[in-house]
C-alpha cells in the first residue's frame, strides 16, 4: 500500500474537485429518537461510481432516501450540507425537492420488482418523469419511453411500452426502473440494491447497463450489501455499519486490503470455492474431515415429474423426471433459476406434495407410495427448513412451543413438561441461541435468529435428514456466514444429511459435496462439486458460472 | 364460454332466490286467501270455508305446492311473474313502475357516496395527524348513522327549516336530493372506511415512493397512482351495496314519500302477496348479479390483472 | 443546519380512550343500570310530560313523562344484547358455514359458495320481514333477523380467511413434522383464521345495533314498554319539530356507542395485525 | 277568513297517509278515495238525515221490507253510458253476490234480499226484514256506483286502478307508490244534495298523494307543498289550529276499544273484566298519548258521534284502583311478592295484542305503556304484543287462545254496527267479527229488535239498552274515539267531509288568491 493509496482513501473528493456532483457532510437521520444515520460524509463524481455497502439495516437506504428528502414519516434529518451542484437541497423545501427529484436525481428504490405502478403501462411509467417535469408532449414522450427502454436494452421496447409491470419479468423490470430513472439524464443516479431480487443471469445485465450510464458521465451511488456485486461496478466504497461509515476509499483497496476489522469480516463470510471447508465466521477454522457412507442412500428420488395445472388449464411440466441418491452424513445441493422446480422437488421428496410420477424411498422403504397414515410414524426421520422462517411459524406460538411441539413428534417425545422445556433450551443452545429467547414471540427475533429456530425445530425430531429450502436467502452475508456454519457444524456433530436448495452458486459451492443443476424442471448436470465448478459440461451450468460476479478484480 | 357459464350462474342465483322468496312465504304461517279477505275488509278475524273459497279458488291456493310453484318457475321463463293477489296488475307492472325510482335513488347514493368517500379520503389519509384523525373519525361516523335518523334530521333542518329542498319532493330532481343524502352519508361513511385502510396501505408501497422520486406531487401521486389502487375493496362494497340499497331504501322512501320497489316489498310481504314479494326479490337480486358483473368488469379495467382470475 | 420534521401516522390515542369510555359506560348501563340512575324507565308521570333536558332530566321526559335518560340507560341492555347476540349468531352460522366450505372443498364448498351467493342477492330486509312473519316481533327475533341477515357476509369472509390460512407456511411446516390433519386444524387453522376477524365481530356489534333501530321503524322491532334505542329513535321522530330531544339524543347515544365500539375494533384490529405481521 | 277572491281551476295537492291496493274496495282506505269518483245513491247530512244524491226521491214501503228510489235523470258514467236503475241494481248485486265488496255485504247482510230495476229510473231494493239502518249504511263509501259496462268490459287491472262512476273527478293516473292523479268530471251532474256549490268540481285536479311519514306530511303543508293533510300528528294539532283551517271528525261506530277475550282465560271472570277496567286511568293515558287532542272514549260499544250514543253507559268504570283491587281480592286473585296478582300458582298475566305502527300509531302505543304501568300497580301483568300486519291479517290473532284483549275501530254510521260487531256468534250463523267471543242471546235480541224498530227514538232506546248490556258485562273496554283530522291551508276553501265516513270532498273546494 502506498501513501498515495492512502490520501486518495481519506480524502476522495480533492481528487478531482471539478467533478463534484453531491457532497454529503455529517448527515443525520432519527426516527422517533433513534438515530440511524449518524454523521456520515461522503461525495459523488461525475462519471463515477460510489458504492456503499454494509450489512442490513446499517442505514444505507435511509441515507439514499434522505438524498431525495423522502426519509420517511417520523424523522427527523439534520447535515451540515447536502449540496448538489452547489445547492444546498436541505435549504430548498418540498418544492426545491420536487424540481431536483427526477431531473438532477434518478433514483432506483431498493424493492425493484414492486417499484413500478401495477396498473399502468410500463412506458407511462417510464416516461413519468418527462411528463411530471413538464417535457415534451404525450406524443413525444411515448417516443421517448420507448428509446429509453431501447437504451436498457430492454428486447421489443415498443411491445414492452405498452404492457404492465407484471407482465415483465424481474430483469425487464428493473431495467424499465432504471430508464425512468435516467428519462432525464440526470446527473446524478442513485440505485438502492439494483440487483438483490434478481437471477445471476440478469444480475449481469443490469450491471452492465449502470456501468454504461458512468461511461456516459453519469455520477452512481450504488448500494448494495454484495460485495461481488459492489466490486463489478465501484471506483469508491464506503462501508457502513450502525449508521457510521467505517471505511472509505477506492474500490480496489478496500477490497482487496480492507483496514477495518468489519470488512475484513464480510468479505471473509462471502460463500465461495474458497470458503469450502473453512468456516465462514472463523476463516482459520476448518472442517473436520467427514465420512460419507455411500452404502444404502437415506433419501433417493426415482424419476420425479409433477405437472400442475394453470388457471387457464393448460398442464406445465414443473418437475420433469428429475433422480437422486443422497448419502448419510452427505450435502446434496439443488442449484437453478427462480421457478425451475427447486422447492416443488424438495416438496416432493418431503411426501407434502404428491408427485405425478416416479418414487420417493426413505432408508429404502417406500416413503412417497406409502399412505399418511402411515408416514406420519415415519416424519420424524426427516426434516425441514424452509425459506421464508417467519411464515412457517404459528404467529401466536412463542418460540418455547414451536420447539416442544416438534420434539413431542420426535422419537423421544419429551415425558414432562420440564424435559420438554430443558431439551428445547439444549436445542436452543445448540443453534447458538439462549434461555432467554423460549419466551419470546419470533417475530422479535432478528433474521439470522429466526433461521436458527426453524433449524433447531428440525432437528427436535433428531431427522437423519434434513431439506433446507433456500435456508439463506433472505439473510445478509454474515448471518448467512453463521447460518451456513452452524448447518456445517451440526453435519460434523451429528452425522446429518442435507438436501441443500439455493439459486445462490457461492453457497451452494461452499456447502454441496455433490450438485444437481436445474433447468425448467429437469436435472441438467449433477456431479461432484468440483465437477460441476471446475469441469462444466452443460452450456447452461456455463452461463451460470460465468455470470456470477467474483470479487476478482480486474 | 366462460361469460356463458357465468350468465347461466347468474339466472340461477336468481332463480334460486325468488323460488326461497317462494316457499319461504308458504312456510309463514297464516292463509292467504284469510290475509286477502281480511285484508279486504280491514279485518283481522276468521273466516269460514266457504267465505274463502271463492279465493282460493281464484287463485288456486288448494292445489299442491308443487304445481303452485312449477306453475309460477314456468311463467318466469315466459318472463311472466303472476298476478298481484291485491293489485290485480301483472307483477311485472307492478315493480316496473317502482324499479326506476328505486334504482334511480340507490345508484345516485351510491356515486354521491363515492364522491363524498373519495373527498375524504383524498384529503385527509396521512395528512398529519390532526386531519387524518378528523377523516378517520368522521368515516367512523357517519357509517354508524342509522338511515332514517339522517333522514329526518335532514328533512327537518333542510326541508322545514332552510326551505332548501322539498319536502315531498317525490321523484323530482329536487326531491332526490336529501333522499339520496339520507342513504349516500352512511355509505360514504362505509366506503370510506375501507378506502381509507387501503389507502394507507398503497401510500406505503415502493412504487409509490418511486413516483415521488420522480418528482411528483403530493396529491398527483394520490390521484394518479395510489387512488386507482385503493377503490379496488370500495368497488367490491358497492356491488354488494346495490343490491342491499334498494330494499333497504324504504325507510328513505317512507319519510320521504317516494314510490320505490322497498315499499311494494314490505307491503307485499304484509299482504302475502307471494307473486309480488317473489318478484322484488327476482329484480333485487338481479340488480345485485348485474352490479356484480359490472364489478367485475369495473376490477377489469381497474387492474387488468384480475381480468384472467375471474 | 436544518431540521425537518414529519408528522407520523395518526395514532387513535385519545380516540381509543374516549371510545373506552363510552364503551364503559354503556356496559355498566347494561349489566347494572341502576348504578348510573335510581329511576325506573317505565315510571310515568303526567305531570311532568315532554320536559326540555334539564339537570334533573339530563335527556327531558317523554308524552308519558318517562325520563328519557333512564329509559336510554335500561334500552342499553337490550341494545347492547341485540348487537352481541346478533353478531354472536352471525358468527356461528359463517364459522360452520364458512369452515365446512373451505375445509371440503370440491362439492361442498361449490354448494355452499352457490348457496351463500343467492343469500347475498336475497334482500335482507324481506329475510327479517319473513322471520318476523314466522315468530312476531320481540327481541329474539331481532336478534335471529339482524343475525341471519349478516351471516352470509362473514361466512364468505371465514372461507376466505380458511382458504388464505391453509397456504400458510406453518400449516405446511406443522403436516411435515407429523402432525394429524385434525390436529393442524385444531391447533393452527382455526385459531389463526378465526383470530383477524375478532376485530370484525367488534365492527358488527355496533352495525348490528343501527341495523335492528331500522327494523324498530317499520313497528318490527322489541315490544314496548321496551327502551331499546330503535324504539327510542322511532318514538321520538313525530315528536322532532316539537320535542327535539325524544328524537335526537337517543340517535346521538346510537352513534356514540356504535363509533365508540367501531373504533375499539379497530385499535383491535390494528393490533392483531400487527402482532401477527 | 272570507278575505280572497275565489279562483276557478288550480290542482290541489292532497297528503294522504296510507295507499290503497286498489280504488275500490271495502277497505276504509278505498272508501276514502272512491268518494271522490262514485257517486252513492243517498247521502247523510249534516244532522243525521238522508238526502237525495243519485236517487232524488225514495220510498219505504209501510212494511219496511221495500225501498224504491227515483233516480236522477240524464246521469252518465264518465263512460257515457247512463247512470240508470239496471246499473244499480247491478251493483247491489255485485256487492252482495258477486263478493265485489265483502264490507258492503256485512253492513247490510242478512237483511239485503235483491235488487230489481222496476224501469229506468226506479229501482227496488227488497229486505228480508225491515231495517231502518238501511239507508244511513248505504250512504257509506263502499256503495259507490260503478258503471256495470265498463266493470264487465275491462280487466280486473283496470276496475281496481280506474273504477268508472259518475263522481266529481275520473282518475287519471296512478303513480303507485306516490299519487293518484285525480281529474275533473267536467260533465258532472249528480252532485249530493250537501253540496257546496252546483256544478262540476272548480278544481282541475287532485293530486292525492301518499305521505306515510306524519312528519313530513305535516310538513309539507307549512313549505306550500301540500294544501291539505290528513292524520295530523296530535303533537302538532295545537300549531295547525293557529295556522290552518282545521277539521276533526269523530268517527262514528266503535270507537277504539278492546275486545275482551270472554272465552278463555283469566277474562272469562266478569270481575276481572271490571277490574281491568277500573284499573287504569284510561282518560288521562288517552290525553297524555294524544297530547289532549283525541277525545276519550268510555262507550266500548258505539263512539260518541254515533246515532243513538248512550252516553250515560259511557261513564261507567271511572279510574278507580282502589274498586279494581278489591274485585280481584274476591275473585280469588291474591297479591304475589312482585305485586303481580295469582290465583292457583297463575299469574295474571294479561296478553294484549294490538296492530302496531298502523293501527295503533306510536302515539296509542304510548296510551298502552302508560295503562300497562297503571294495571301493574293493581296486579295485572299486562304483556303488550305488538302484531305486524302480516300477523293480523294473516290471522295469527284470530283464535281466543292468542288474546286476552285487543283494541279496534269499526267505522259505521249507524249503531246497527252493533249488529256486526256484537252479534252472537252460533254454528249455523259464526259471526268472526265478534272478537269478544261474547255470546249474550239477550244481547242479539235487543240488537235485531232495534234493527227493525221503524221508530226512531225506540230504536235509540234499544241500541242504548243494547250499549248497557256491553258496558255492564264489560265484555269491551272503551278507549278513545277513532278520529280523522285534517289541516287545510288557508287560501283553499269548502273542503268539507262527508258525514257517513269523514271523507274529504274536494269537488266543491276553491282556492283564494
Ligand atoms: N420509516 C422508518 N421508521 C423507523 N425506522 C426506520 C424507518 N426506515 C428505516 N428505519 C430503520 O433504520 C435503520 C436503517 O434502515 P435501512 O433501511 O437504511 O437499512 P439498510 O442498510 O438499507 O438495510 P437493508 O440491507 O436491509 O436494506 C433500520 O434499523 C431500520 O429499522
Ligand atoms: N401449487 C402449484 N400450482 C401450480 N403451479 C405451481 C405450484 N407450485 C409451483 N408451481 C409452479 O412450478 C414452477 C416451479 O416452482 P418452484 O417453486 O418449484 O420453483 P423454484 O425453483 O423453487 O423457484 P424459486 O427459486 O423462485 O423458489 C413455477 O413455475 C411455479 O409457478
Ligand atoms: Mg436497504
Ligand atoms: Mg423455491
Amino acid at each position: 500500500m502506498t501513501a498515495t493509496d492512502q490520501q486518495v482513501a481519506e480524502q476522495p473528493v480533492r481528487e478531482e474537485p471539478d467533478t463534484t456532483v453531491l457532497r454529503v457532510a455529517n448527515l443525520r437521520v432519527a426516527f422517533a429518537g433513534t438515530e440511524v444515520v449518524k454523521g456520515i460524509s461522503f461525495s459523488a463524481q461525475a462519471g463515477r461510481c460510489l458504492a456503499i455497502v454494509g450489512e442490513s439495516g446499517s442505514g444505507k437506504s435511509v441515507t439514499a432516501r434522505t438524498l431525495v428528502g423522502l426519509t420517511g414519516g417520523n424523522s427527523r434529518v439534520s447535515a451540515d450540507a447536502i449540496d448538489l451542484d452547489g445547492v444546498d437541497l436541505l435549504r430548498t423545501g418540498e418544492r426545491g425537492w420536487r424540481s431536483v427529484r427526477g431531473s438532477r436525481i434518478g433514483f432506483v428504490l431498493q424493492d425493484a420488482l414492486v417499484s413500478l405502478d401495477q396498473l399502468r403501462r410500463v412506458g407511462d411509467e417510464v416516461a413519468e418523469p418527462l411528463r411530471v417535469h413538464g417535457r415534451g408532449t404525450r406524443r413525444s414522450r411515448a417516443a421517448k419511453a420507448v428509446e429509453l427502454l431501447d437504451a436498457v436494452g430492454v428486447p421489443e421496447p415498443a411491445v414492452r411500452a405498452r404492457q404492465r409491470p407484471y407482465e415483465l419479468s424481474g430483469g425487464l423490470r428493473q431495467r424499465a426502473l432504471i430508464a425512468s430513472a435516467i428519462a432525464l439524464d440526470p446527473p446524478l443516479l442513485i440505485a438502492d440494491e439494483p440487483t438483490t431480487a434478481l437471477d445471476v443471469t440478469v444480475q449481469a445485465q443490469v450491471l452492465d447497463l449502470l456501468a454504461a450510464a458512468k461511461e456516459r458521465g453519469t455520477s452512481i451511488i450504488l448500494i448494495s450489501h454484495d460485495l461481488s456485486v459492489v466490486a463489478r461496478l465501484a471506483d469508491e466504497v464506503a462501508v457502513m455499519r450502525d449508521g457510521e461509515i467505517v471505511e472509505h476509499g477506492p474500490a480496489r483497496r478496500v477490497l482487496r486490503e480492507p483496514r477495518h476489522e468489519y470488512t475484513r469480516m464480510l468479505l471473509a463470510a462471502i460463500p465461495s470455492a474458497h470458503t469450502r471447508d473453512t468456516k465462514l465466521s472463523r476463516p482459520t477454522e476448518h472442517r473436520p474431515q467427514r465420512t460419507v457412507d455411500r452404502g444404502r442412500p437415506v433419501l433417493e428420488a426415482r424419476r420425479l415429474s409433477k405437472v400442475f395445472r394453470g388457471p387457464d388449464g393448460v398442464d406445465r411440466t414443473v418437475v420433469d423426471d428429475v433422480s437422486f441418491e443422497l448419502f448419510g452424513g452427505e450435502t446434496l445441493g439443488i442449484v437453478g433459476e427462480s421457478g425451475s422446480g427447486k422447492t416443488t422437488t424438495a416438496r416432493i421428496a418431503l411426501a407434502i406434495l404428491a408427485a405425478t410420477a416416479g418414487e420417493v424411498l426413505l432408508r429404502g422403504a417406500p416413503w412417497s407410495a406409502r399412505s399418511v397414515g402411515e408416514r406420519r410414524p415415519l416424519r420424524k426421520q426427516i426434516g425441514v427448513v424452509y425459506q421464508d422462517p417467519l411464515s412457517s411459524f404459528d404467529p401466536r406460538w412463542p418460540v418455547g412451543r414451536i420447539l416442544t411441539d416438534a420434539l413431542a413428534t420426535g422419537t423421544r417425545p419429551p415425558a414432562s413438561k420440564a424435559e420438554a422445556r430443558g431439551r428445547a433450551i439444549r436445542l436452543l443452545e445448540q443453534v447458538g441461541l439462549r434461555e432467554e429467547h423460549f419466551d419470546r414471540a419470533p417475530l422479535r427475533l432478528s433474521g439470522g435468529q429466526r433461521q436458527r429456530v426453524a433449524i433447531a425445530r428440525a432437528l427436535a425430531p433428531e431427522p437423519s435428514v434434513i431439506v433446507c429450502d433456500e435456508p439463506v436467502s433472505a439473510l445478509d452475508v454474515s448471518i448467512q456466514a453463521q447460518v451456513l456454519d452452524l448447518l456445517t457444524d451440526l453435519q460434523d456433530e451429528l452425522g446429518v444429511s442435507y438436501l441443500f436448495i439455493s439459486h445462490d452458486l457461492g453457497v451452494i459451492h461452499h456447502v454441496s459435496d455433490r450438485i444437481l443443476v436445474m433447468k425448467d424442471g429437469r436435472v441438467v448436470e449433477h456431479g461432484s462439486a468440483a465437477d460441476i465448478f471446475e469441469r462444466p459440461q452443460h452450456e447452461y451450468t456455463r452461463r451460470l458460472l460465468t455470470a456470477v460476479p467474483r470479487l476478482e478484480l480486474k | 364460454m366462460r361469460y356463458l357459464l357465468k350468465l347461466l350462474s347468474a339466472v340461477a342465483v336468481v332463480i334460486a332466490a325468488a323460488s326461497v322468496t317462494f316457499f319461504a312465504q308458504l312456510a309463514v304461517p297464516g292463509d292467504r286467501a284469510t290475509t286477502l279477505m281480511n285484508l279486504q275488509t280491514g279485518q283481522d278475524r276468521k273466516w269460514t270455508a266457504e267465505e274463502l273459497a271463492p279465493l282460493n279458488e281464484k287463485y288456486g291456493f288448494d292445489d299442491p305446492i308443487v304445481v303452485q310453484y312449477l306453475d309460477y318457475v314456468t311463467g318466469l321463463f315466459r318472463g311472466d311473474l303472476g298476478t298481484s293477489y291485491t293489485q290485480k296488475r301483472p307483477v311485472l307492472e307492478v315493480i316496473g313502475g317502482q324499479l326506476l325510482p328505486s334504482l334511480t335513488l340507490t345508484v345516485l347514493a351510491l356515486v354521491v357516496a363515492w364522491f363524498l368517500a373519495l373527498g375524504v379520503t383524498l384529503l385527509t389519509v396521512r395528512r398529519g395527524r390532526f386531519l387524518s384523525g378528523l377523516g378517520a373519525t368522521w368515516e367512523a361516523m357517519t357509517a354508524s348513522l342509522p338511515h332514517y335518523w339522517v333522514g329526518i334530521v335532514l328533512l327537518v333542518v333542510f326541508a322545514v327549516q332552510l326551505r332548501v329542498f322539498p319536502v315531498i319532493g317525490g321523484t323530482s330532481g329536487w326531491g332526490t336530493v336529501l333522499p339520496v343524502l339520507t342513504l349516500a352519508i352512511p355509505l360514504a361513511g362505509f366506503v370510506g372506511q375501507v378506502t381509507r385502510e387501503e389507502f394507507e396501505q398503497v401510500l406505503a408501497q415502493p412504487f409509490v415512493t418511486t413516483a415521488r422520486t420522480r418528482g411528483m406531487s403530493d396529491l398527483a401521486v394520490r390521484l394518479r397512482h395510489v387512488l386507482r389502487h385503493a377503490v379496488l375493496p370500495a368497488v367490491t362494497l358497492s356491488g354488494w351495496a346495490l343490491g342491499a340499497l334498494i330494499s333497504g331504501a324504504v325507510i328513505t322512501e317512507n319519510i320521504f314519500g317516494r314510490p320505490g320497489i322497498g315499499q311494494v316489498l314490505v307491503t307485499a310481504v304484509d299482504t302475502r302477496d307471494m307473486p309480488t314479494a317473489s318478484g322484488v326479490v327476482l329484480v333485487v337480486a338481479t340488480v345485485y348479479v348485474v352490479a356484480n358483473l359490472l364489478v367485475d368488469l369495473a376490477y377489469g379495467a381497474i387492474d387488468p390483472r384480475l381480468r384472467r382470475a375471474t | 443546519m436544518t431540521v425537518k420534521t414529519l408528522t407520523a401516522a395518526p395514532k387513535p390515542a385519545l380516540g381509543t380512550v374516549l371510545s373506552l369510555l363510552v364503551v364503559t359506560w354503556v356496559l355498566t348501563a347494561a349489566l347494572a343500570p341502576s348504578v348510573l340512575t335510581d329511576g325506573s324507565p317505565t315510571a310515568i308521570d303526567l305531570h311532568a310530560t315532554l320536559l326540555p333536558p334539564s339537570w334533573e332530566h339530563p335527556f327531558g321526559t317523554d308524552d308519558a313523562g318517562r325520563d328519557l335518560l333512564t329509559r336510554v340507560i335500561h334500552g342499553s341492555r337490550q341494545s347492547l344484547g341485540i348487537g352481541l347476540g346478533a353478531t354472536a349468531l352471525a358468527f356461528l352460522i359463517a364459522l360452520v358455514l364458512g369452515f365446512t366450505a373451505a375445509l371440503a372443498g370440491g362439492v361442498v364448498d361449490a354448494a355452499i359458495t352457490r348457496v351463500l351467493e343467492v343469500a347475498f342477492a336475497f334482500p335482507a330486509l324481506l329475510l327479517a320481514l319473513l322471520v318476523i312473519s314466522v315468530r312476531g316481533p320481540s327481541l329474539a327475533t331481532v336478534v335471529v333477523a339482524v343475525g341471519i341477515g349478516s351471516a352470509p357476509g362473514y361466512a364468505r369472509m371465514v372461507r376466505g380467511q380458511v382458504l388464505a390460512v391453509r397456504q400458510a407456511g406453518y400449516i405446511e411446516a406443522a403436516a411435515a413434522l407429523g402432525h394429524s390433519r385434525f390436529a393442524v386444524i385444531r391447533r393452527h387453522l382455526f385459531p389463526n383464521a378465526v383470530r383477524p376477524l375478532v376485530a370484525v365481530a367488534t365492527l358488527g356489534v355496533g352495525q348490528s345495533i343501527v341495523w335492528a333501530s331500522g327494523l324498530s321503524f317499520l313497528g318490527l322491532g322489541v315490544a314496548p314498554p321496551s327502551s331499546e334505542w330503535g324504539a327510542l329513535l322511532d318514538a321520538g321522530r313525530l315528536h322532532i319539530t316539537t320535542s327535539w330531544w325524544l328524537e335526537i339524543l337517543p340517535g346521538v347515544v346510537i352513534v356514540l356507542v356504535t363509533l365508540a365500539v367501531t373504533t375499539l375494533g379497530r385499535t383491535l384490529q390494528r393490533r392483531l395485525e400487527g402482532a401477527a405481521r | 277568513a272570507g278575505g280572497g277572491t275565489p279562483q276557478t281551476g288550480g290542482t290541489i295537492v292532497y297528503g294522504h297517509v296510507q295507499e290503497p291496493p286498489c280504488i275500490f274496495g271495502g277497505w276504509i282506505q278505498q272508501a276514502y278515495i272512491s268518494r271522490q269518483v262514485l257517486d252513492g245513491l243517498v247521502t247523510l247530512a249534516e244532522d243525521g238525515s238522508i238526502q237525495p244524491w243519485l236517487a232524488t226521491s225514495w220510498t219505504v214501503s209501510p212494511d219496511g221490507t221495500k225501498y224504491t228510489f227515483t233516480l236522477k235523470e240524464n246521469v252518465k258514467f264518465t263512460d257515457g253510458t247512463p247512470v240508470d236503475a239496471a246499473a244499480v241494481a247491478w251493483n247491489f248485486d255485485y256487492w252482495e253476490n258477486k263478493g265485489g265488496n265483502s264490507t258492503a255485504k256485512v253492513s247490510i247482510d242478512p237483511y239485503f234480499k235483491a235488487a230489481t230495476a222496476v224501469d229506468a229510473t226506479h229501482v227496488e231494493i227488497s229486505l228480508t226484514r225491515p231495517f231502518p239502518p238501511f239507508l244511513t249504511l248505504i250512504t257509506q263509501g263502499y256503495f259507490g256506483i260503478q258503471s256495470p259496462t265498463a266493470f264487465q268490459s275491462r280487466g280486473e287491472k283496470e276496475n281496481c286502478e280506474k273504477p268508472i262512476g259518475s263522481g266529481g273527478f275520473v282518475v287519471e293516473e296512478w303513480k303507485h307508490g306516490e299519487e293518484v292523479i285525480l281529474a275533473k268530471n267536467p260533465n258532472y251532474t249528480s252532485w249530493p244534495a250537501t253540496a257546496k256549490h252546483q256544478g262540476p268540481a272548480i278544481v282541475d285536479k287532485v293530486r292525492w298523494k301518499f305521505i306515510a311519514d306524519g312528519v313530513s306530511r305535516y310538513s309539507s303543508l307549512g313549505t306550500g307543498e301540500s294544501h291539505v293533510v290528513y292524520e295530523v300528528p296530535t303533537v302538532n294539532w295545537k300549531d295547525a289550529k293557529t295556522r290552518y283551517q282545521t277539521i276533526r271528525y269523530i268517527t262514528p261506530g266503535k270507537p277504539v276499544s278492546f275486545y275482551i277475550n270472554t272465552k278463555t282465560g283469566p277474562f272469562t271472570d266478569r270481575a276481572v273484566r271490571q277490574a281491568f277496567a277500573y284499573g287504569a286511568d284510561r282518560k288521562s293515558a288517552v290525553e297524555a298519548g294524544f297530547h289532549g287532542v283525541i277525545p276519550y272514549e268510555g262507550n266500548p260499544a258505539v263512539s260518541q258521534s254515533t246515532p243513538g250514543y248512550n252516553a250515560e253507559a259511557a261513564k261507567a268504570y271511572a279510574y278507580d284502583p282502589a274498586k279494581a283491587e278489591a274485585l280481584l281480592e274476591q275473585a280469588g286473585w291474591a297479591k304475589g311478592g312482585d305485586g303481580i296478582r295469582t290465583k292457583d300458582g297463575k299469574p295474571l298475566t294479561i296478553k294484549l295484542v294490538y296492530g302496531a305502527a298502523f293501527i295503533f300509531t306510536q302515539e296509542g302505543a304510548t296510551v298502552l305503556q302508560v295503562m300497562q304501568e297503571q294495571w301493574k300497580k293493581v296486579g295485572f301483568d299486562v304483556k303488550l304484543i305488538p302484531a305486524t300486519r302480516a300477523e293480523l291479517w294473516g290471522g295469527k290473532y284470530a283464535d281466543p287462545s292468542t288474546f286476552d284483549a285487543t283494541p279496534s275501530y269499526w267505522t259505521s254510521p249507524s249503531p246497527s254496527i252493533l249488529w256486526i260487531v256484537w252479534r252472537p256468534s252460533t254454528v249455523e250463523r259464526p259471526n268472526g267479527s265478534n272478537r269478544s267471543f261474547y255470546n249474550n242471546d239477550t244481547l242479539g235480541q235487543t240488537i235485531d229488535r232495534a234493527n227493525g224498530e221503524q221508530d226512531a227514538a225506540q230504536a235509540n232506546a234499544l241500541y242504548g239498552q243494547a250499549q248497557q248490556i256491553i258496558q255492564d258485562d264489560a265484555a269491551g273496554i272503551g278507549l278513545y274515539t277513532q278520529n280523522s283530522t285534517y289541516a287545510v291551508a288557508q287560501n283553499l276553501k269548502d273542503v268539507w267531509l262527508e258525514k257517513s265516513q269523514g271523507e274529504p270532498v274536494f269537488s266543491d273546494a276553491y282556492f283564494t288568491r
